[in-house]
């Protein structure tokens, strides 16, 4: 099998397949043929694909499970017609139990309640599981043993990761070393500041630095 | 609460990015009409006037568009642009009970932990009125800073949950790209099954069967058992069939008596008749028949025992 | 949009779609993008597509509702290892009814049922005559006329046994049971009455000799 033939049954495959193959699965149906393929040259083949595909609607991706062929995002909102059902979404509730539970896993309910100050509902755990985004990946031995939740491959999938790694970085606590203990610093910055309390806290210029990674990504305040 | 809309059960609720009022503006007509706060049934609250006032039929939504009382706190911190560092902790603590006691005025029903979190402020605010020892207890967490570590971990993970909501995801922002496959044959591969997970099996059945020490179970040889299936088999769908048919000479003793040890036991329990004609007549075999004639046999998949 | 870029739409909105598109939706989605195609133009688009893939793994055909792009005929054999699905594994039940059929054919629902405790479902039934290890092989005369269940050569095939009577006893099975069943015997009765019936043709050294004997497995030489 030449390397045009090749890629050829690994677009099909991929193509044919409608999730995501392995790069053994790829090796197992190209070995099917005959020949037993180095993991190098299959590998080789898949991006030579990926090459081939740029400048196209369509893109090989590589997620959790393995290489997928995936309509690329500047194409979906012309495609939306195709669609009869529009993307279910998700609420803040939910995301921000799914991003504990990825970003922190092992967790447990209790922890993750604890981070977000409100109790967790069992309908936000059971949506996450029933997608198959989240799993009881074990139970902390303390008492009532609670169960420990982490991600799932198709959590990775889902959301176009290969690994959890490439999750967006969590971000940094701000103006904090993180190596001191943030701690004492900051009561000790709290014990300074507590003598003007009622002053007013707007910090003009000063603010900019730290305005351009706030999480919450307002923007700054308008002088009146 | 930056981006999009969120699903709050109140469809009609549409949070804009909060961009905070100046809070030096003393004089209350803040220009942000292009800015509402929040929309109720199509109109734009644009103002949140500096007593707080809520109009009452949004109080409920308001509540709802956050996600507990860090949630909540966060927010009248960020409007007012404050660094979380510099919490003016008594100027947020009236905000948020007032808030709060508002919302318990409309007698809406509050969750616990805003009321936690007003506890908490109000404890913190008490301590900084109050002077502070200087042998302060060293092992006691800052309630501020307590507060501080909680709200800006919120913020983080909060933040972490815009990001992933901001992934290119599948049905949302990509498509898998799918070929159509004709004649595909779905093949499903069936479990395999040892021999040890076989007997294992029985011999958790049997253990759990008192039958095994009242009746006696396995009393005929498998070959007996076999044989049974196999006369059956072969009585099924024939009228009669003639005793010596069903005994094979080339089988030599072990099988006839192996085949006889069968007949009897398929009398015993009733399922073959026999019939013989007159005496010293052949004598011939069927499958008992139910009250009225004809013995179906459906259809045994094709598979022959012999 | 260039003819390259009405290409990548519609190649994409093919593969994005699932089913068949015809011209006019082709169009429809085109359109979207601000400019009406003539519908010759988007016509040509899809036969230019058409054509980039020969000679590879896919092509666009033209079906009753429209065009899509499917995986050619001659990849089809090579991708059957993408539609292999595993069946779950079997329940301790169905191994239960499928031991108590092959020691106690035969055996019917209901006697299984004595012995297990627990109602069979009719699921375990279909499935073991599904795979071809258990079949009908009468009726018992008693009201309702119950099916009795027996074992077929595939079963024996499958487990690598000559005939049931290679089954290990229930003595083997049974530890706490350490004499020998009735069940061999009675074997060695039979195998008494029945010392030299005829030569065992091929007699392997490590063999159980009478094992050979069995009628069923090794016609003997005529004695007659």
């Amino acid at each position: 099998m030449d390397e045009r033939q090749l890629r050829n049954v690994i677009e099909a495959a991929l193509l044919a397949a409608g999730h995501p193959l392995s790069l053994d699965k790829l090796m197992g149906i190209v070995a099917a043929v005959g020949e037993v393929p180095e993991r190098a040259v299959v590998r080789k083949a898949v991006e030579a694909l990926a090459e081939e595909y740029e400048g196209r609607g369509i893109e090989v991706k590589e997620v959790a499970s393995g290489y997928r062929v995936q309509v690329k995002r500047s194409m979906t909102d012309l495609l939306q017609p195709l669609w009869e059902e529009r993307a279910p979404r998700y609420t803040r509730a939910l995301l921000e139990t799914l991003a504990l539970v990825a970003y922190r896993q092992p967790i447990t309910r209790a922890e993750i309640e604890e981070v977000r100050g409100v109790s967790v509902s069992t309908n936000i755990v059971r949506t996450l599981m029933e997608r198959g985004w989240i799993r009881v990946v074990g139970y902390r031995e303390v008492p009532g043993r609670p169960s420990m939740l982490g991600t799932t491959r198709e959590f990775l999938d889902y959301f176009g990761l290969s690994k959890l790694e490439d999750l967006p970085p969590l971000s940094a606590i701000r103006d904090d070393d993180p190596e001191a203990g943030p701690q004492s610093d900051l009561v000790d910055a709290l014990r300074a500041l507590d003598t003007h309390d009622e002053d007013p806290p707007n910090h003009g210029a000063t603010d900019d630095g730290p305005d351009e990674d706030d999480p919450l990504r307002n923007p700054p305040a308008q002088e009146a | 609460m930056a981006g999009q809309p969120e699903q709050t059960g109140k469809p009609h609720l549409t949070l804009v990015p909060v961009v905070p009022p100046p809070l030096s503006d003393e004089a209350g007509s803040i220009a942000q009409a292009e800015m509402p706060f929040a929309i109720v049934e199509g109109e734009p609250i644009t103002q949140l006037p500096r007593d707080l006032y809520i109009p009452p039929h949004a109080l409920e939504v308001f509540l709802e568009a956050f996600e507990g009382p860090l949630d909540l706190l966060l927010y009248l911190i960020r409007r007012q642009n404050i660094d979380i560092l510099d919490i003016p902790i008594a100027e947020i603590s009236r905000q948020y009970v007032e808030y709060i006691e508002l919302m318990k005025e409309m007698q809406f029903e509050l969750a616990g932990e805003y009321l936690v979190m007003a506890a908490t402020l109000a404890e913190i605010k008490s301590r900084l009125l109050l002077p502070r020892p200087t042998d302060a207890d060293e092992d006691e967490e800052d309630p501020r800073a307590a507060l501080v570590r909680r709200l800006r971990e919120y913020e983080r993970y909060k933040k972490a949950a815009e990001d992933i909501d901001g992934l290119d995801r599948l049905e949302r922002d990509v498509a898998v790209a799918q070929a159509e496959v004709t004649e595909r044959k779905v093949v499903t591969k069936l479990p395999n099954v040892t021999l040890r997970a076989l007997l294992t099996a029985f011999r958790e059945a049997l253990d759990r069967s008192s039958m095994f020490e009242h009746h006696h179970i396995q009393q005929e040889p498998l070959s007996v058992r076999e044989r049974m299936s196999q006369v059956l088999l072969r009585l099924s769908g024939k009228r009669y069939m003639d005793f010596s048919e069903l005994l094979d000479p080339a089988e030599g003793r072990v099988g006839i008596t192996v085949t006889f040890l069968a007949l009897l036991e398929l009398l015993k329990e009733a399922v073959i008749d026999v019939v013989q004609a007159e005496e010293f007549g052949p004598i011939h075999l069927r499958a008992a028949q139910p009250s009225a004639g004809e013995a179906s046999m459906p259809d045994t998949s094709g598979h022959d025992n012999g």
